[in-house]
């Protein structure tokens, strides 16, 4: 028996509007139909009629929770057409909000995916940990989500001593809590065996497919913007790509944890060498007609602004890709033959991020459709495609 | 009289009032304790400590505007929760509670009552499955479906669990096993394993995380319910509360000794020892994530059947060997 | 009594329903962290439901986009009545930074009747708190 | 490998295909082909040069002509491959038998500026709302948005 189900627009596994058209039989997804649009804003069109500083105050509410990643990958670009360069503290502070980002938006991503498997419990201590960030967020910008710390030629507030203390103090918890709950998490055998062997993507299919950020490092590919393409301060941060080989969810889940500690690294580097001076330069109203490329890598992979500008003082052209949507066509591939309880898994697996991908497409794909008459060795062979594209592997290790 | 007592019974204690009553307890104590698992307060404000929360959500959906959709079967989808929500009573009224005539026995008990008893609780499941399958909602299809997958996988080792203690105290009405268990409290230790096996089964019956897969409203929204609204949610709400009460008291009954004492005392042992199941069920909610409806019925054929045959083995072998 | 009865329940039972009809998340993401232990919305006895007919309130945020639009009105009529619904964030009050936008309708109540609004870009979980419990203050 | 080395490398792989190259800034290149070479070059991209990532395709509209341009990324930084194609007859061969990941950013082309991208595998018009009315492309500079007069619930005080 076949039958269609829709998930989304509005359904409770998704924070956000998109819709999923499954084609199931029983429990297994035959085909997945993704119908984007339900959050296309229109912001490319704003953007070309607002000025540059009033641009990044756009980006940055092109999504919520990478807020910074966007402004930041916004004023790079921009700084780079109007050849202004940020102080060496203002850029500082600029990465290491940046950072602190990455920490709150992976704590809430393993916090969705807990609640994503069924396990609430991972999901209310995840996020009462993602408050402690949260808080050192607020502290240093005034503002939980939106932090409007960019400016073109830097930051907009600066950081004392009190201050940094603080934060050091905060990371140092976040750091042993992670490493407590997370302990928990890798012993609750349930919650490990949901995640093993679920959304295959081979690397050969993420490199076919262009999937970026986690998604790639965890099917092995070891691409990441700030080693990649370092941009202002992350050539003199040490740290580490972190991949793994499972390709599956939990491996995922295990490039984001190793990313957390990543970050926990980073941030220290930053707020210890944190240089003294001013945080700001002061920034022309025009840039000359040039354009630029500008990369980032936010939380869920690589952000790129494609930015022209024409001599005036808004932009000819401000072109956003927003990871997630890049992420698209995998998750497609990764849901096929999948299980209905699945789904959600798969799906925020990629860390979605819908209003960041949509703030201009849409995207309508994989459709076979066409009903068929199964004969029994056709059946088995179905059954023998389906475990060759759902290896049970469990070769993910939990970093604890 | 005796009409007058009987109507007493069935509507005051151990009927339907304090049903109601001790099922919305339940469900306050179950939401406090997952709460507090979780680090948080859970209801506070409605009530002392909140515990007229699930009255209040009660009350709530009963006023609230009552939605048929247009393509549900009508009949089915109105009378399914009057139905199951009989069931449960009825079922609640088999537990060896304080009944005047026979301390200890029950409102009804007869030899068998046990039987009776679980295949009341399986009609629930039945229940379910046909609400969702009568919503034509594909979520709710979906949902019906998989309370079917699951019932295949929980019940028998339920029923393998539950019976092995019968087996050993040699009778198949409930008062007698417990007063069994009662005068020989050391054979309660071999049926250990059957107990956390029932635990579990309850757990899955009750649809309860790690077993919630029919309404994971992660996937399928709202499962069998998606379509229920108002009045008959509230009753499906009651419903599966009720039948939590009297799962957890067919396991203190079979497993814990009954309870003794009459009126008073027997109210608060059989308050002591359903909370004290309840405990354990929302433990095990709150510690574990949901599994996968294939992965319950390969769990429940890998490792509990084969656990309750074990057990089944450990009692007949005590009752072989040593009474 | 029983018109007692109901009012007293329908302000300790608020049952939410959570909506984005087009948002940036952030308001998202603060309507999920007020269920979280720092805030914990079940004290006053707010659950979040998964489908329209087990809420009484819809907290919507977002500007509402073009695609969008119907499908809100069709949750809306699904939702049993009494309903009440919650705008939150500055988006859903009248499109924030997205006001004029192409393919945005500029706010909630221009698709919908709105009972409450509660600003902020984006609001805070205890504003959306009060906003939920200050609306249920009317009733 | 340096940008100087890349660049050089290009210039003999692609020979007389590259109308031009630019390094305007470190690790960023720039390079201009005819539309109708595209498939082709960047068949050789990701053959010889190992260029499998395209970051996203994005359009400008220059009055005459709409410019497009691939962005393409690897270790080594960030290629750009830029083309031109009229707007009388904004035709553009699609790239998605070298690089399938490219569909989304063609179909976001289709939609964004009304160009035909031709021998496109998944062609379903990509109108953004379901009630769009045809023949609007909202980054074409000469479209305009009118906006609609909003409601004032409750009426003006």
């Amino acid at each position: 028996m076949k039958f269609n189900i829709p998930i989304g627009p509005q359904h409770p596994a998704l924070k956000e509007p998109i819709s999923l058209r499954m084609t199931v039989e029983g429990e297994v997804i035959r085909d997945v139909d993704i119908r984007l649009g339900y959050n296309h804003r229109g912001l490319e069109k704003l953007a070309e009629e607002r000025s540059w500083i009033q641009n990044i105050y756009l980006t940055e509410r092109i999504c919520g929770i990478c807020s910074h990643s966007h402004a930041t990958c916004y004023v790079q670009g921009v700084e780079k057409l109007m050849e202004i360069e940020p102080p060496k503290r203002g850029a500082y502070i600029r990465y290491l909000v940046a950072e602190l980002e990455r920490i709150h938006s992976h704590l809430l991503w393993l916090g969705v995916a807990g609640h994503e498997a069924g396990f609430d419990s991972f999901f209310m201590y995840t996020w009462r940990d993602r408050e402690v960030v949260m808080d050192l967020l607020e502290m240093i910008s005034g503002n939980r989500v939106h932090y409007a710390m960019n400016t073109i030629g830097g930051v907009r507030r600066d950081l004392d001593e009190a201050l940094v203390k603080k934060i050091l103090d905060g990371i140092q918890i976040l750091r042993t809590r992670s490493e407590f709950y997370f302990k928990i998490g890798a012993n609750e055998p349930t919650f490990v065996g949901r995640l093993a062997g679920v959304g295959y993507l081979s690397k050969q299919q993420a490199i076919d497919l262009c999937a970026v950020g986690p998604t790639a490092r965890a099917s092995g590919i070891t691409a990441d913007v700030r080693k990649d393409d370092p941009h202002a301060v992350y050539d003199e941060v040490p740290f580490d790509v972190c991949t793994a080989d499972s390709c599956d969810v939990l491996g995922r889940t295990v490039v984001r944890i190793k990313e957390l500690m990543e970050s926990y690294k980073i941030c220290e580097f930053l707020l210890k060498n944190l240089p003294a001076g001013e945080i700001a330069v002061k920034a022309p109203k025009r840039a000359k007609p040039n354009e630029v490329v500008s990369r980032y890598e936010a939380p869920r992979g690589e952000n790129i602004h494609y930015i022209k500008s024409n001599g005036t003082e808004k932009p000819e052209r401000l072109k956003v890709r927003a990871p997630t949507l890049a992420n698209y066509p995998a998750t497609i591939q990764m849901l096929k033959n999948g299980f209905i309880a699945d789904i959600p898994l798969i799906f925020a697996a990629i860390d979605p991020c819908i209003c960041c991908a949509e703030r201009t497409v849409e995207l309508v794909n994989a459709r076979t459709g066409e009903d068929r008459v199964l004969r029994f060795s056709q059946l088995r062979a179905l059954a023998a495609e389906r475990y060759k594209n759902l290896p049970m592997q469990r070769n993910a290790v939990w970093p604890f | 009289m005796a009409v007058l007592k009987t109507i007493l019974y069935l509507v005051v204690y151990p009927g339907l009032l304090f049903l109601f009553v001790y099922s919305t307890f339940c469900e306050w104590f179950d939401r406090k304790v997952y709460a507090r698992l979780q680090n948080r307060m859970g209801p506070t404000h409605t009530g002392r400590w909140g515990l007229l929360q699930p009255v209040a959500d009660f009350f709530k959906l009963m006023s609230k505007e009552d939605v048929v959709p247009d393509k549900a079967d009508k009949t089915l989808f109105t009378l399914l929760p009057i139905v199951g929500l009989a069931i449960v009573l009825t079922a609640g009224l088999l537990l060896p509670l304080w009944s005047v005539g026979d301390a200890g026995a029950g409102m009804v008990s007869f030899p068998g009552d046990i039987i009776v008893l679980l295949y009341l609780l399986s009609l629930p499941t039945l229940i379910f499955f046909l609400a969702g399958w009568s919503s034509t909602n594909a979520f709710s299809e979906i949902g019906g479906t998989r309370v079917l997958t699951m019932l295949f996988g929980y019940e028998v080792p339920l029923f393998m669990a539950v019976l092995s203690p019968a087996i050993l105290a040699d009778s198949w009405r409930m008062a007698e096993i417990a007063q069994f268990y009662r005068d020989k409290p050391l054979l309660i230790l071999p049926n250990l394993l059957g107990f956390f096996i029932a635990l579990i089964c309850v757990q899955a019956k009750l649809e309860r995380t790690p077993f919630d897969i029919p309404h994971a409203e992660t996937e399928i929204v709202g499962g069998t319910f998606t379509e229920y609204s108002g009045k008959k949610l509230a009753f499906f709400r009651l419903m599966t509360d009720i039948e939590l009460v009297v799962s957890s008291g067919l396991v203190a009954a079979v497993f814990l000794g009954g309870f003794p004492g009459g009126i008073g005392l027997g109210l608060l042992n059989f308050i002591l020892k359903t909370l004290f199941v309840i405990f354990f069920l929302s433990l095990l909610r709150a510690m574990t994530s949901r599994i996968r409806v294939d992965q319950v019925v390969s769990f429940s054929w890998k490792y509990l059947a084969p656990l309750a045959v074990l057990q089944l083995l450990i009692v007949i072998l005590i009752k072989g060997l040593l009474l | 009594m029983l018109k007692r009865l109901t009012r007293w329940s329908r302000i300790k039972s608020p049952w939410i329903l959570h909506l984005n009809s087009g948002a940036c998340n952030a308001c998202d993401i603060e309507i999920v962290a007020a269920l979280t232990p720092r805030f914990d919305v079940e004290r006053f006895g707010v659950l979040l439901k998964a489908t329209p007919r087990h809420a009484d309130v819809i907290v919507a945020t977002g500007p509402v986009t073009r695609q969008i639009k119907d499908r809100i009105i069709r949750i809306y009529e699904q939702t049993p009545e009494p309903k009440f619904v919650v705008a939150v964030g500055a988006c859903a009050m009248s499109g924030c930074v997205y006001r004029g936008a192409y393919n945005v309708m500029g706010g909630l109540d221009q698709v919908i009747p709105v009972t409450a609004y509660v600003p902020g870009c984006p609001a805070r979980p205890d504003a959306i708190l009060d906003g939920v419990v200050k609306l249920l203050g009317t009733l | 490998m340096t940008d100087l080395e890349l660049t050089e490398k290009l210039k003999a792989v692609l020979g007389e295909k590259l109308v031009e190259i630019s390094n305007p800034a470190r690790r960023r290149v720039f390079m201009t082909v005819e539309a109708k070479n595209l498939a082709a070059v960047f068949e050789v991209l990701r053959k010889d040069l190992g260029y499998t990532y395209l970051a996203t395709v994005s359009g400008v509209d220059k009055g005459e002509v709409y410019e497009i341009v691939y962005h393409l990324g690897d270790a080594h930084g960030n290629l750009n491959v830029r083309t031109q194609i009229p707007k009388a007859d904004p035709h553009l061969p699609s790239i998605c038998a070298v690089i399938p990941g490219a569909i989304l950013y063609e179909r976001e082309l289709q939609d964004m500026f009304g160009i035909v991208v031709d021998r496109i595998p998944d062609p379903r018009p990509l109108v953004m709302p379901d009630d769009w009315p045809a023949g609007n492309f909202p980054l074409r500079k000469d479209w305009k948005f009118d906006r609609p007069r909003e409601i004032i619930p409750g009426g003006k005080k």
